[in-house]
C-alpha cells in the first residue's frame, strides 16, 4: 500500500511545534516523498497555541490543509480538546504527559502518553522535548528514518548551532525508547 | 466560576467587592490576546470608565484592524469594526449621524499611524468630536511582529530583523504630537498601563477625555504607550521593564494639550 | 486573624502572566504549578496579609482578578 | 425653477438633479470628495443641505468618504457618496467591507474615460468593476443604469429602496454626460420614501438588548462560508428587481443591447434602421446587476443577431454572450477613452450585420 | 537547506519562495505592507536584501505601496509588490494607473476569504477583480494562477518576463494555503532573466534626447480612444501566452475545470472518479487572463459536460461559459469564505452529473 | 515670435539678455493656465533654479493631479505623473530606485494635504532624499475651486458657499508646520510669488533646497504661498492683495526648519 | 419638417456663455420641445475658455454632445478657430465683433457679426451682451419667442435679481434688431 | 537719448493678467487694448527708462518677458 500519512502537531507557540513539523517534512522530502507543511495562521495564534499539518505521501499531495489525521501530536491541553476527536478511526494520539490536565478519552485509537517536557530536562536542554516527541512518533509510525531526520536538521539549523545536533539525536532517541515502553 | 464562591464572611457584603473584574460593560468572555498584553488592560479599564460615567447607552465604538479587531467581543456597546486604518473616518460618519452620542475609536499605531495617517490628522482638523484611544505598542502585532512607524530605533522586529535603521526607513512617529499640533484637537494625552499608578492615571485621564467629548469643542487623544509581548519576544515582565526604560523616554507620558491652556 | 481583604482568582482566565505578581506591593501573588484547562500555569494569593489595594487587579489584562475589602462598619443610619 | 404647473418641473443638470433627488428621497448624510464629472453633486449639496435637512462633509480623500458612509451607514442612517472613475477605485476595498457587513447605501459613480487619469470625458469603462464587484471576495452590488436626467433622479428613489430592502450598498452608473448635461426633470415630492433607523444598527446600546455589533470579520471559514452562502442568496433574490426596455424587439432580425447614453445613440441608430427597412429592435438593461439574462436570453430565440453597443472596449458583451448563450452571434460596436459614438456609425456596424 | 546534489531544492513556503524566486530574478526593489496570509514575502526580503541586492520599503500602506512600485517601475526598475485581497483593492486605483502609463511591474495577491475583513483562510474570491480589472477603466493585466510552491517560484520568473515584454503590470494569484504552506522546490540560477534599463524610463533627461514622461493622463478623448486601441491590441497580442494543463481529457465524458488549490484537489477527484469508471478529465488554466478559451471551446465538442471548481461563489464559471458558448452544461461545484473543498465533494458533484 | 526682434543693437550682444524667459529647462509652449495663475510663476522659476543648477539631466519630477497635472508639458526634465496625492510615493520609489538622481514632487494643496497627507508625511518621516514642492493656494484650483483642507476661515469656495466653518469642517492644516516637526524633515521653508521679491526670495530657499538634497540627510520642503484667481472669483491684481492680506498672516513665509538649526 | 436645432456657444469664462445656452434650452422647455444642455467641461476651462452644446427638439435627443453644429454662436478667437470648421454646411455662425481678430473665412454658411458688447456697453450693462447675442440668433432662427426665454429668465433668476429682467429684455430686443441689420 | 534697458513681450504669450503691471517699480507697462489670437488684451512696455530691473520678467506666469540690459563696455581682457 502506498504511503500517506496525515499528522496534526499542536501545542504552545514556544514549545516548536512548527520546526518538528518542518523537520520531518523536510526528512520526508530527503527520502524522496512528496511532503506538504502548512501552518495555522491568524489571530487564533494570539491566545498562543500554535499547530501545523503535515503530510507525507508517495502520491502528489491535493490539499495541504485536512481536516482528519492520521496521528496528532498534542503539547497542550486546548489542542487535545481540538484534535482528539480529528484523528481517523484507528489512528494513533501522542500527548506530552506535563500539560494535559483532561486525558484522552477515545478507545478506537492508539493514545500514547509521551513525558517529553521531563525527558528534556533530564536532558538539561528543554528546547529538545519536540525531538523527543518526534522520537517518539518515528517509533510508532517509521515512516523515515532517525538518520534522515538528522540530515534535515544539519541542514535546517545555521552552522552556528551544529553544536546542538548530538543533543538532538539523543533526544530523538530517547523518545523512541519511551514510546517503546522504555526510560 | 471560582469567582462567585465565597472564602469569608463578609465577602457577601455589598460593599465589600471593591474591583469587580466583570462590570456590566465588559462583556464575560475569555480574551484572545496573549498572555500579559495590555490591550487587556486597556479593553478592561476603558469598560471601568464607561460604567462609572454611566454612559453605556451612549456610547458608541469602533474597533480597528489589528489585534484589537475583536473589541466588539469585550466592550458591551454597540461597536463597528472599521477597515484597516479608517476608524476615524467611520467615526466620523457615526458622530455626524448621532451627534448625540459618545463615539471613540480604538485603533493600534499600525491602524492609526501608519495606513490611516490621512483619516487620523483629518478627523482630528476637523475638530470632530470623538475620542481616539491610540494603542501604541510600537509594533505590528496581529500580523505578526513587523515594524510599525512608532518602532523605536534600533528595534529588531519581524521585518527589521537587523534592527530599525533610522538612515534607511526613519524615525519613529509621535503621531500624538503631531495632533496636538492641530487647533481641531481638544484634549491630547500620553499615558501608560505598565504599573498599577499608569492604570489609575490612564483612567482618569479617559474620564477626563469622555467629559471633556461633552464641550463639543473638539476631538479628544488619548494614547496609550503599550505593549507586545509576542512581537517583542519577551516575557510579559520584561515587557514593563522595556516600556518604563525604552519606551516612556521616547514616548513620555503626560498631557500634551488640554483645554486650559 | 481573619483576612481584611483578598482577591479571588478566576483559574480559567489567568493565563499566567505575572503582571499581577510584579504589581502587589507585598509580594503577595505567586506562580503556582497548576495548570488551568488551557494549560497555562496560575497565579494564586500566598498571603494573609492582602491590603486590598486593587494594583493585581488593575494590571490584569484578563480580568481574571475581584478584590475584597471587608467594609467599615456601617454608620448607624440617620433617623 | 418649476414649471407652475403643480409639478414640480426644472431643467437641471444630471448631477444636481441626484443630489436634490437624494434630498427628497430623505438622505441623512451625504461623504464624497470633489472630482470631475461629478463635483456639482457635492457642491449643489453644500449649498442645499444647510436650507434643508441632513449632514453633508467634505471628506479629505474618497477612501475616507466610503468609511464615512460604512459608519453612518453601521449607525443607521441614510447616506449617499458619489465620484467618479479614480475616486471609486479607491473606494474598493470599503464597498467590499459595506457589502460584507450588509449596509445599505447608495452610491454613484459618473464614469468618464480611463484607465489611469485617463480623461474627464464620459465613458462606460467601469462596468466590470461595478458588475463584478471591483473588490475583494464574493460580493455583488445592484447596479442601475440611467440613461436620462430623469431617471437620475428615479433611481435614487429606487436605488435607496433597493439599498435598504437587501442591506446592500447600491450602485447607480451613469458616464459624465449624464452627469453635465441639463434636461428635463420632474421631481418626486419630498419624503415620499419613508425610513426608520433600523434595529440593528449602532445608536447606543440600551439594556433592552444585546449590543449591535456592524462587522464584516468572521474569522472562523465555516462562518464566513455562511456569510457568503447568505449573500449569495440574496444577490438571487434581488433578481425580482431586474428591470429593462425593449423597444421594437418582437419583429426584429437585430436587436441593439446598449444601456445610459449609448442606449440613447443606438436608440436612435434603430430608428434610422428601421427607415432604411432594416429590422432592428433595442433592449436596454436598466439593472446592470442583476442583469436581464432571461429576457434576452428570450430574444435570442427570435432575433437573429446581437449587437452591443458600449462606451469601452466591449465589457457588457460578456454578459449579453452569457444571455444568448451560443445561439446567436453578438457583435460590439465601441468607442473609448471619453469618445461617443454617434448615431451614423452605430448604423454602419448594424448595416454590417444585415448585409 | 539545498539537496546537494548541484540543484537548488528547498522545502520552502510559498511566501517565502516567491520572495526569494524574485531576487534570483534580479528584482530592484519591493515595496509592500504586511498583510496575512502573505507577510512572509516583506519579512523574508528585509532579511535577504540587505545581504544581497536591491531595494525593499515596508511602505505605510498599500495604496502608497503600489505608488511606490509605478515611480520605481517609471524609472525603469524591475519591481514587485505582494498584498492579499483587502490589500489589492486598496491597490486598484494604483493598477489602473500602472496599467494605462504602461509601466511593467509583478504584483502578487495571496488571496483570503472575503469580502470585507472577512477570513484569513485561502480563497479564490478575486477573480473577477483580477481577471476583469478591479480598477476603472478598460485595462486587463496578465493574470498567472500557480498551483505548487514551486509554481510560486516559475511563475515570478514569468511574471517579469511578461511584464517587461509587453509592458503591463501582471498579477500572479495565488490562495492563502499556496502562499502558507512548505513544498520543495527547486530554484533557478540568480540573474537567469537579464534586464535592461529601458529608453522610455525616468532617469535624467540627457541632452541627446527628449524628456521622458510617464503618465496616463491623456486629456483629449481621440487620444485616450487611441490609448486604449494600443492597450486593447496588446492584450489581443497576449494570448499566445495563454498556458493550460489538460489531463485525462481526451476521452473524458467530463471535464473538471479548476487552477491553483482546487485544481490539485480536483485532480485527485479525478483519480477517485477515474477509478470508480468515471471518464473523467482535468483542464487547469495557468493563465486566467488571457484565459484559455479556445482549448476549452475545442473540449466542447467531445466532453459531455463541464464542472468548474473554485473557493468561491463561481466566478471563473462566467469564462468556462463564454468557452464552451451554450454547447456543452457547466456544472458548479465551489466553498466560500476561507473554505477548501475535499476531494470526496468534488467527487460527489461529479458522480451527480454522471447520474 | 516678437522676442527674437531687435530694437537697439546692443540687444543683440551676449550678455545684454538678463532674462531669458525661456531657459533650456521650460518647453516653449502656451501654458494652460488661467491668467494671473501663480503655478505659472512656480514652474518657470523652478526651471530657472534648475538651469542655474545644472542639473538638468540629475533630475526627475513627479507631477500631481491638480491644474499643474502638465506640468510636465511644461518642466523640460524628465517627469511622471502620479495618482492624486500620491506623489510622495511615487517619489519614494523613484529615488529608491535611482538614489544618485534628484528627485522633486510638485504637487497642490488637495494633493498633498487632503488625499495625499499619509504619504507626505511618511515620506519626511522616514526622510526621503527627494524635494517636495507644495503650490498651497487654499482651494481645489483644478476641480472647480472647492474648499482644499488650507482653506481659510470665512472663504468662499464651491464647496463652502456661506464660508469655510471651522466648526463644521475644520481649520486650515498647516501642513509644512507639521512636516516641520518631523525628525525626516532636513529644511523646511514657506514662500510666496506673488511680488517680485517675494519670487527672488523663493528662489534663493529652492535653491537652497536643491543643494541641501546632496547631503541626503532628509527631506526638503518648500511651500509656495500661491494664488488660484479662477476659483477665489477675483482678478489676478486682487488676488495678489488676498495674499498680502489674508493668505500670509496665515501662512506667513520664512524658514520653519534649517539645517543648521 | 421636424425641428432638429443644435447649437454650441463658445467663449471665455465670464461672457455668460453657459447660462445663454441654459436661457435658451430653458424657454424652448417651456415650449415643450426636448432640450438638451451640455457643457464643456476639464482642464480646457483653464485657459479661459468655455461652451456648451444646446439642443432642441421635436424629438428625443440621443446624444447632448454634437461634433457638428446648425449654428455656432463664438465669443473670441479661439472659439472662432475651434468651431467656424465645425458649422454644418447652411448653417449659422454668430460673433461678437470686438473679439475677433482675424475674421471668418467660409462661404457655404450664413456668417453674421454682432457687436453684442458694445450694444450692452450702450445699455450700461457689459454683463447683457449674451442676450444682445440670443436675441439676435432668435432673430435669425425663432426657434423660441422671446417672450418664454423672458419666462425663463424670470424663473431661472434668484427673486432678488427679477428688477434685471427689464434690462435683459430690451438686450434681446436690441439683438434682435442687430441681426436684423438695424441698430 | 537711446534706452539702457527694455523688456520683450511675447504678444501671443500674455493673458493680460497685469501681475508684470503692478511689478514695475516705474508703472512701466499698461495693459493695452489690442487682442492676441486668443483674445487677450496685452501688456506694452510704455516707458523708455525701464531699468531692466526683470520684476515684470519674474511675476509674469506665462513667460510672455525677457528682460535686456544694455552691457556694461567689456573690461580689456587680461593678457
Ligand atoms: C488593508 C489592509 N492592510 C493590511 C492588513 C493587515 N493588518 C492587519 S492588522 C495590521 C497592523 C496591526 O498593527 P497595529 O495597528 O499596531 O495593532 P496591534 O496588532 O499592534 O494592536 C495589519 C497590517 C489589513 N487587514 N488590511
Ligand atoms: C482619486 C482622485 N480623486 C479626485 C480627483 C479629482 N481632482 C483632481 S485635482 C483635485 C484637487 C486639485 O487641487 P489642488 O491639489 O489644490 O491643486 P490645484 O488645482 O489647486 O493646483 C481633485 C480633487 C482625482 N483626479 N483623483
Ligand atoms: S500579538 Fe502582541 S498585541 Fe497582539 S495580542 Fe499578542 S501581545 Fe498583544
Ligand atoms: S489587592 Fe493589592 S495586596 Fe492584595 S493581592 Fe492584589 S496587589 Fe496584592
Ligand atoms: S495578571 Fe491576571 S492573567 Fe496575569 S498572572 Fe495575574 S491573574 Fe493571571
Ligand atoms: S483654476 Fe486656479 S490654480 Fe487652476 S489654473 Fe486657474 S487660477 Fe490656476
Ligand atoms: S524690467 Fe523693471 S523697469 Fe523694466 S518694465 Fe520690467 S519691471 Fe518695469
Ligand atoms: S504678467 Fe505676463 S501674462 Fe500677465 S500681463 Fe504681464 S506679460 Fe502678460
Ligand atoms: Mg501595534
Ligand atoms: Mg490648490
Amino acid at each position: 500500500m502506498s504511503l500517506n500519512e496525515e499528522i496534526v502537531i499542536a501545542g504552545f507557540g514556544g514549545q516548536g511545534v512548527l520546526s518538528m513539523g518542518q523537520t520531518l517534512a523536510y526528512a520526508a522530502m530527503l527520502d524522496g516523498k512528496e511532503v506538504s507543511w502548512m501552518p495555522s495562521y491568524g489571530p487564533e495564534m494570539r491566545g498562543g497555541t500554535a499547530n501545523c499539518n503535515v503530510i507525507v505521501s508517495d502520491e502528489r499531495i491535493s490539499s495541504p490543509i485536512v481536516s482528519t489525521f492520521d496521528t496528532a501530536i498534542v503539547l497542550n491541553q486546548p489542542s487535545l480538546e481540538k484534535f482528539e476527536t480529528a484523528v481517523k478511526p484507528g489512528g494513533l494520539l501522542l500527548y506530552e504527559a506535563s500539560t494535559i490536565v483532561n486525558k484522552p478519552t477515545r478507545e478506537d485509537i492508539d493514545v500514547v502518553e509521551i513525558g517529553a517536557a521531563k525527558e528534556a530536562q533530564k536532558l538539561e536542554k528543554k528546547q529538545v522535548a519536540n525531538m523527543v516527541m518526534l522520537g517518539a512518533y518515528l517509533c510508532k509510525k517509521p515512516i523515515v528514518n532517525v538518520g534522515l531526520v538528522m540530515d534535515a536538521l544539519r541542514k535546517a539549523l545555521p552552522e552556528r548551532h551544529h553544536k546542538l545536533l548530538p543533543i538532538n539525536e539523543q533526544a530523538l532517541e530517547r523518545g523512541k525508547a519511551l514510546a517503546n515502553g522504555g526510560g | 466560576m471560582e469567582r462567585t464562591f465565597i472564602e469569608e464572611d463578609w465577602m457577601s457584603k455589598p460593599d465589600a467587592l471593591v474591583y469587580d473584574n466583570h462590570p456590566e460593560t465588559l462583556i464575560d468572555r475569555p480574551l484572545h490576546y496573549c498572555p500579559g498584553c495590555h490591550h487587556g488592560v486597556a479593553h478592561k479599564e476603558i469598560m471601568h470608565v464607561v460604567e462609572e460615567l454611566g454612559i453605556q447607552s451612549e456610547v458608541i465604538g469602533v474597533a480597528p484592524v489589528g489585534c484589537s479587531v475583536f473589541a466588539y467581543h469585550y466592550m458591551n456597546v454597540d461597536m463597528q469594526e472599521a477597515a484597516h486604518g479608517r476608524a476615524c473616518a467611520v467615526a466620523t460618519g457615526i458622530k455626524r449621524v448621532r451627534p448625540d452620542k459618545t463615539v471613540f475609536t480604538y485603533q493600534g499605531d499600525g491602524d492609526l499611524a501608519a495606513i490611516g495617517t490621512a483619516e487620523t490628522l483629518h478627523a482630528v482638523n476637523r475638530g470632530e468630536n470623538i475620542l481616539i484611544i491610540f494603542i501604541n505598542n510600537a509594533i505590528y502585532g496581529m500580523t505578526g511582529g513587523q515594524m510599525a512607524p512608532t518602532t523605536l530605533e534600533g528595534m529588531q522586529t519581524s521585518t527589521t530583523p537587523y534592527g530599525r535603521n533610522i538612515k534607511d526607513i526613519g524615525y519613529p512617529l509621535k503621531m500624538t504630537d503631531l495632533v496636538a499640533h492641530l487647533p481641531g484637537a481638544y484634549y491630547v494625552t500620553r499615558q501608560s498601563v505598565h504599573t498599577p499608578n499608569a492604570v489609575r492615571k490612564f483612567k482618569k485621564a479617559l474620564k477626563k477625555a469622555f467629559e471633556y467629548l461633552k464641550d463639543e469643542r473638539g476631538t479628544c487623544f488619548v494614547e496609550i504607550v503599550s505593549n507586545c509581548p509576542s512581537g517583542w519576544k519577551m516575557t510579559p515582565v520584561e515587557s514593563v521593564s522595556y516600556i518604563e526604560e525604552k519606551m516612556l523616554p521616547e514616548f513620555p507620558v503626560g498631557d500634551l494639550k488640554t483645554p486650559e491652556k | 486573624m481573619a483576612r481584611k481583604a483578598t482577591v479571588l482568582i478566576d483559574k480559567e482566565l489567568c493565563k499566567g502572566c505575572e503582571l499581577c505578581v510584579i504589581a502587589c506591593p507585598l509580594e503577595g501573588l505567586v506562580l503556582s504549578d497548576d495548570l488551568n484547562l488551557k494549560g497555562y500555569r496560575i497565579v494564586r494569593l500566598d498571603t494573609d496579609k492582602c491590603t486590598g489595594c486593587v494594583n493585581c487587579a488593575l494590571v490584569c489584562p484578563d480580568s481574571a482578578i475581584s478584590v475584597f475589602r471587608e467594609p467599615k462598619a456601617a454608620k448607624p443610619e440617620a433617623t | 425653477m418649476s414649471e407652475g404647473n403643480g409639478k414640480d418641473v426644472r431643467l437641471m443638470k444630471g448631477n444636481e438633479a441626484f443630489a436634490e433627488a437624494a434630498i427628497r428621497a430623505g438622505m441623512d448624510a451625504y461623504f464624497g470628495y470633489p472630482i470631475t464629472p461629478q463635483s456639482e453633486a457635492l457642491e449643489y449639496l453644500t449649498r442645499e443641505i444647510p436650507k434643508r435637512q441632513g449632514v453633508v462633509v467634505q471628506a479629505e480623500s474618497e477612501v475616507a468618504a466610503i468609511n464615512m458612509i460604512y459608519g453612518a451607514a453601521g449607525a443607521g442612517a441614510r447616506v449617499m457618496t458619489s465620484s467618479s472613475s479614480p475616486g471609486v477605485s479607491l473606494m474598493q476595498e470599503g464597498i467590499s467591507y459595506i457589502a460584507s457587513a450588509e449596509l445599505p447605501c447608495l452610491l454613484v459613480n459618473i464614469n468618464r474615460g480611463g484607465p489611469g487619469l485617463g480623461t474627464i470625458q464620459p465613458s462606460q469603462g467601469d462596468y466590470f468593476q461595478s458588475t463584478r464587484g471591483g473588490g475583494h471576495g464574493d460580493y455583488r452590488t445592484p447596479v442601475l443604469a440611467p440613461a436620462t436626467v430623469q431617471e437620475m433622479v428615479d433611481f435614487v428613489f429606487e436605488g435607496f429602496r433597493i439599498a435598504e430592502e437587501y442591506r446592500t450598498p447600491t450602485l447607480i452608473l451613469a458616464d459624465g454626460a449624464l452627469g453635465q448635461m441639463m434636461e428635463r426633470v420632474e421631481l418626486p415630492p419630498e419624503g415620499s420614501l419613508p425610513h426608520e433607523i433600523p434595529s440593528w444598527a449602532t445608536t447606543g446600546k440600551t439594556p433592552d438588548r444585546e449590543s449591535n455589533v456592524i462587522t464584516s470579520l468572521f474569522i472562523e471559514p465555516e462562518k464566513m462560508e455562511k456569510v457568503n452562502e447568505k449573500l449569495q442568496e440574496k444577490y438571487r433574490s434581488m433578481e425580482k428587481e431586474i428591470t429593462f426596455e425593449a423597444e421594437n424587439v418582437e419583429d426584429a432580425d437585430i436587436v441593439v443591447v446598449a444601456y445610459g447614453l449609448s442606449s440613447r445613440i443606438s436608440q436612435k441608430a434603430m430608428h434610422m434602421a428601421r427607415e432604411k427597412g432594416i429590422r432592428v429592435g433595442s433592449f436596454r438593461p436598466k439593472t446592470l446587476y442583476p442583469f436581464p439574462y432571461e429576457a434576452l436570453g428570450k430574444l435570442a430565440e427570435t432575433a437573429k443577431s446581437f449587437l452591443v453597443v458600449e462606451m469601452n472596449a466591449g465589457q457588457m458583451v460578456e454578459d449579453v454572450k452569457l444571455a444568448v448563450n451560443g445561439k446567436r452571434p453578438v457583435g460590439f460596436k465601441g468607442r473609448m477613452g471619453g469618445m461617443i459614438p454617434d448615431p451614423d456609425e452605430i448604423l454602419a456596424a448594424i448595416e454590417n450585420i444585415d448585409n
